[in-house]
């Protein structure tokens, strides 16, 4: 058994942890700035498929299918992202005579259209947000918004994922441009710019399901998740159970899911997400079919390990454990580390990691791609890590992520780790009044007051000069004297 | 003896340093800071606390600091003389926020543009970000193209500041309403 | 609250780790070499106590009081080993109005002692190893040779802990030299040279219960661990629960281990100790009147956080749980990562960690003092850090502990890593056929091939010579040149 | 074009690299060496595999190489001479293993000693370790006294090898029977 992962960075590590547990080797694919990645390492074999632009690399579909052939491989994880929904790469890699990881290419085209996935889950006895079931059209947009939809209102890529392609239109007077945004966006991003709209719930939170499927009508469901902490519709903090769920709801929505994953006859993992709007109504919005960035959550609370299950379906066709099997205790938070400058709207940030410690101890997981000496480059997804906490309650949690996220000392590399524990130390995080607009108000608070920290940082720069001037040879004092000094005034500066 | 006049942020720091003497702003302390790995990382450390502190110096002589994952920055200007910020120098230019492919210019030479706006738009990690312009003023010379790769802090366009007001730096902005 | 760690290391800081989920506010104490340790950075205060020999820092007890005084300290947590079990040290803080979060004095008294420790635990119905209740003296070595002891026996210092101070006589001739290492070796380790005989259970297994009193009389016990992987008679591998052991056995030694805690009115921690012979029969050893350094696997397969119970104690004198809340589930491994070379018996290694990348991913947890910088001096104790793996059971707890050692990447110094993983390769290990005496005829397997991986290092070696006198200047290629080649050969060589 | 002789323990690699070919005992590979962070880890890459290689070079000329966890130690020789190895020429030299204490030398000038006999005392992390002779021979010198805090690697004694036997090296002795 050979598994080749298609993907990189802390999925394709986190897949590789459990093959090494089952004595399964692996075979990772890199493209040319990755070839240092630690996933690269983490393999038993590694090759190279093409260069650093994703559409020559793991976008590239003959190229993975080619390593494949070269290395012999007899099966497929394509972990998050990339190319895990595209039916084509599905289909490919079944008709090379290779497991696909994964559910039936027929049922990520079904999912992948947003459209037909509205309908199936109506069909299926889910709630599904008004809104019209065909693609938005230059002529068609006039009668639409004429019809049943009032600002603000969401124009979302019906290929979309990961909350790229979903965006706002506040009022009639933007709604072209965000129109353009939107398409321009997609076709980016899915090679697909059909958009449709949809009505924006106000204080919605983001509530999914986790179910896992036999592809012959079995359905495990493992739990809820919410995920309403996001900035740019990308999940930034995740958390199971959902906070002050009734059991009625919690059951309403797990039955939900069931039921859509019994109507497509579901095969392997996947997610139905829903949204909650202010009366507690649970509205679907997508199927997931994949693992999801947020999975350790639910391996936290319930002890499983869902990339094993995965795994373990895709080579043996049957499940392992039955629905009564799977108790969830506790209560588990996930933080996403990403190279970006929260203080700067999240701009993305690069640089050569200089230093690492990574935290530990009781109750915290990381599941993380970084090493010391590791540049990040600017070329794909900004996340790096995430550190998840388990404690007996949500208190606990959040305190123990707290804990986690302060040992965690990335040198060489602005991130979001300060902007994470003041959302987990804001009075709504924790009393779990949260909602999907939580970010777009929230005002963070200085957690070290500034006089100390700047006279720190003060004395520290002072007595780094001061300390390289005693050691230094007298004629090499002039790199910091104050006719140097007017050199460098002359130099270009980044600017922040 | 040695002193120095160290900013951080808007806050400024006369630092007298004398043997085990260390003064902030008239202020005496004790404080050592010792390197620990060769990679930034340090401890600064005084008779009750033991900091850690990671110290990046830049090439224009300026520090990126980072305490408790708080990142600052600090210039020092040894001496007490009274001298300009680094960072006051760089009106007029558009520096690159970040590593990033140049996907648009908005503008071209001899073009006038506002304080705050969107002269070129970048991308970096599959999001799209405007660059705006910190100055009103005319553009003097584009420095890169369309479809440029282009490296944190490169120089991309010169402006011809009409007035040179005190204003915000060059922060880019994503593209969302 | 302010709490004082008089201690160093993994530790010092597992303890702070949780003072901070607490938001207590700790103080570190540290000697001079240990200025740069982790644990002086961990906490929110740090004091220098002393010089670098433990006797003037982590054993003076003045200098901790006086450091207590300084800063103001209001309870004070032991750790394990220095201090931990010296009841002038629990009784010197509790006569200076602050909280010992530990034991009474008067109970380490009473368990510090082996011959009392064994005499109250048969008291409390416990069973326990033939032999004198005296302490040897050289007037009484004939008679106790000639009344009931066989060879080999061990002779322990009434003192010990840890492992430390016992030694084994195999025969008659060795014994007098045996008993003048003990006692030299116990004198060294706690000031006591006093020892006696005990005979050796041969094929035992070593397994402990945990428990927590409040002092009053009420008693939790936490199920049992299993230590018998030991080298030098100190342990290396530990695991909960012990593997094969029947519903009624773990019932009978909790029980035991309950009753002595009842009979001493136990205050806070504690671990009962007892081998296990081959007919299945458990004896009493000795009780550790503090946290263990296996802790880990009791919280990992209990949910609890045994150092906040702990904690939360001292302060409240309550205890904030029920015997029927404590539920075990899977199973837990825990290994200590050592500055030790297997290879040569475990001999003591130092050097700088100039590299290091830490396990993570489901089911791992790391309590670890390492950074990169870190500078290992011999100082004291050799652990550096723990791993612990979590499973659904021990198979899968085994998986995931191999995974996580082998994800564990130390530059810069020797260490058991990689012996710890051909223990738990090898099929005694993975079937529970394991005794202390397990690595006394253990031969490791090597884990790759001995001619893919020497051909790997010389070929690693070759080219980093020849990438450096590439990238250099003409004049520089001496350096490498066979003229220099022999001064080198002059020079002195570490021998190994 | 360059030739390299590496000694990794027993084993003998003839190593020959000219440009992008490399020869190892005369069969072909192709394998490149990358330094990733100037603190020793390197990446050996083959068309097929990653492999994590930490090099540390010593001060004589060898190398400490960890690869999967496994610590070996090599020696390079520029050119295919016939030259010997770096540690046979430590015979006759009592070197400590480790860094400690010396708390007893059970020998002293003139004495003789057999290969095996202990002939110091040394103790590191609360542990106390004996140390042996490699060879047999007269104590001719001793560079240590008890009390010495060592180095490892530093010269603890000095003997005249009676006979030089190619024994084992200097591995030293836990106290323990």
């Amino acid at each position: 058994m050979k598994l080749l992962i298609a993907n990189r960075g802390e999925i394709a590590i986190r897949i590789m942890r459990t093959c090494r547990e089952l004595d399964i080797s692996t075979v990772a694919v890199y493209s040319e700035v990755d070839r240092n990645s630690l996933h690269t390492r983490y393999a038993d074999e590694a090759i190279k498929i093409g260069l650093t632009k994703a559409s020559e690399s793991y976008l590239n579909i003959p190229a993975l299918l080619s390593a494949c052939k070269k290395i012999q491989a007899t099966a497929v994880h394509p972990g998050y992202g990339f190319l895990a929904e595209n039916p084509a790469f599905g289909k490919a890699v079944e008709e090379a005579g290779l497991v696909f990881i994964g559910p039936r290419p027929e049922t990520m085209s079904l999912f992948g259209n947003k459209l037909t996935a509205r309908k199936t889950a109506r069909e299926a006895g889910l709630l599904v947000l008004p809104g019209p079931d065909q693609p938005l059209s230059e002529h068609s947009l006039q009668s639409q918004l004429g019809d049943n939809l009032s600002f603000p209102v969401l124009v979302k890529a019906t290929a979309g994922g990961g909350g790229k392609g979903i965006r706002l239109a506040r009022s009639q007077d933007e709604l072209a441009e965000v129109i353009d945004l939107a398409r321009e966006e997609a076709f980016a991003a899915f090679g697909d710019g059909t958009i449709y709209l949809e009505p924006l719930v106000q204080k919605a939170r983001h509530i999914e399901v986790q179910i896992l499927g036999d592809g012959k009508g079995e359905i495990l469901t493992f739990g809820e998740r919410e995920c309403s902490i996001q900035r740019r519709h990308q999940k930034l903090i995740e958390e199971a159970p959902a906070s002050e769920l009734t059991q009625e709801e919690r059951a309403w929505i797990t039955s939900a899911a069931f039921q859509l994953g019994k109507k497509t006859n579901y095969r392997s993992l996947g997610t139905v997400e829903f949204l909650m709007d202010e009366n507690r109504q649970f509205y679907f919005i997508e199927v997931n079919p994949r693992i999801q960035v947020e999975h350790p959550v639910t391996e936290m609370v319930t002890g499983v390990d869902l990339i094993r299950e995965q795994i373990q379906l895709a080579f043996t066709s049957s499940l392992s454990m039955i629905q009564s099997d799977i108790h969830c205790q506790g209560a588990a938070i996930e933080a996403r580390i990403l190279a970006e400058d929260p203080e700067k709207d999240f701009l993305p940030t690069t640089g050569e990691i200089s230093y690492l410690k990574e935290p530990g101890g009781p109750g915290i997981r990381v599941d993380s791609s970084l090493y010391q000496g590791m540049k990040i480059s600017a070329d794909y997804d900004s996340l790096l890590s995430k550190v998840i906490a388990w404690g007996n309650d949500r208190k606990t949690a959040i305190s123990r992520l707290k804990r986690g996220l302060k040992e965690y000392h990335i040198g060489g590399l602005k991130t979001d780790l300060v902007f994470l524990t003041q959302i987990l130390e804001s009075h709504p995080y924790q009393t779990g009044n949260i909602d999907t607009t939580f970010l777009d108000d929230f005002e963070p608070k200085e957690l070290i007051p500034e006089e100390t920290l700047t006279r720190y940082a003060a004395v520290a720069a002072a007595l780094h000069i001061h300390n390289k001037r005693k050691s230094k040879e007298p004629q090499d004092l002039g790199d910091i004297n104050p006719w140097r000094q007017k050199a460098w005034q002359e130099q270009t500066n980044a600017g922040s | 003896m040695a002193d120095y006049r160290v900013y951080v942020g808007n806050r400024l720091f006369d630092i007298r340093i004398e043997k085990d003497l260390l003064l902030v702003n008239g202020d005496q302390y004790k404080f050592d800071l010792e390197s620990i790995n060769g990679n930034g990382l340090h401890i600064l450390r005084d008779p009750i606390r033991n900091v850690e502190a990671y110290l990046q110096s830049n090439k224009n002589g300026s520090y990126d600091i980072q305490i408790d994952g708080i990142h600052l920055s600090a210039e020092v200007v040894l001496g007490f003389q009274n001298q300009t910020k680094i960072s006051d120098k760089n009106k007029g230019l558009v520096i690159s926020p970040m590593a990033g492919l140049i996907v648009d210019i908005l503008v071209k030479k001899g073009d006038y543009v506002q304080e705050g706006d969107t002269i070129l738009i970048q991308e970096a990690m599959k999001m799209q970000m405007k660059i705006r312009s910190a100055n009103a003023g005319k553009i003097t010379k584009l420095h890169t193209a369309i479809g440029d790769q282009v490296n944190k802090g490169e120089l991309l366009i010169s402006l011809d500041a009409a007035e040179s007001l005190p204003t915000n730096p060059n922060d880019p902005q994503p593209m969302r309403k």
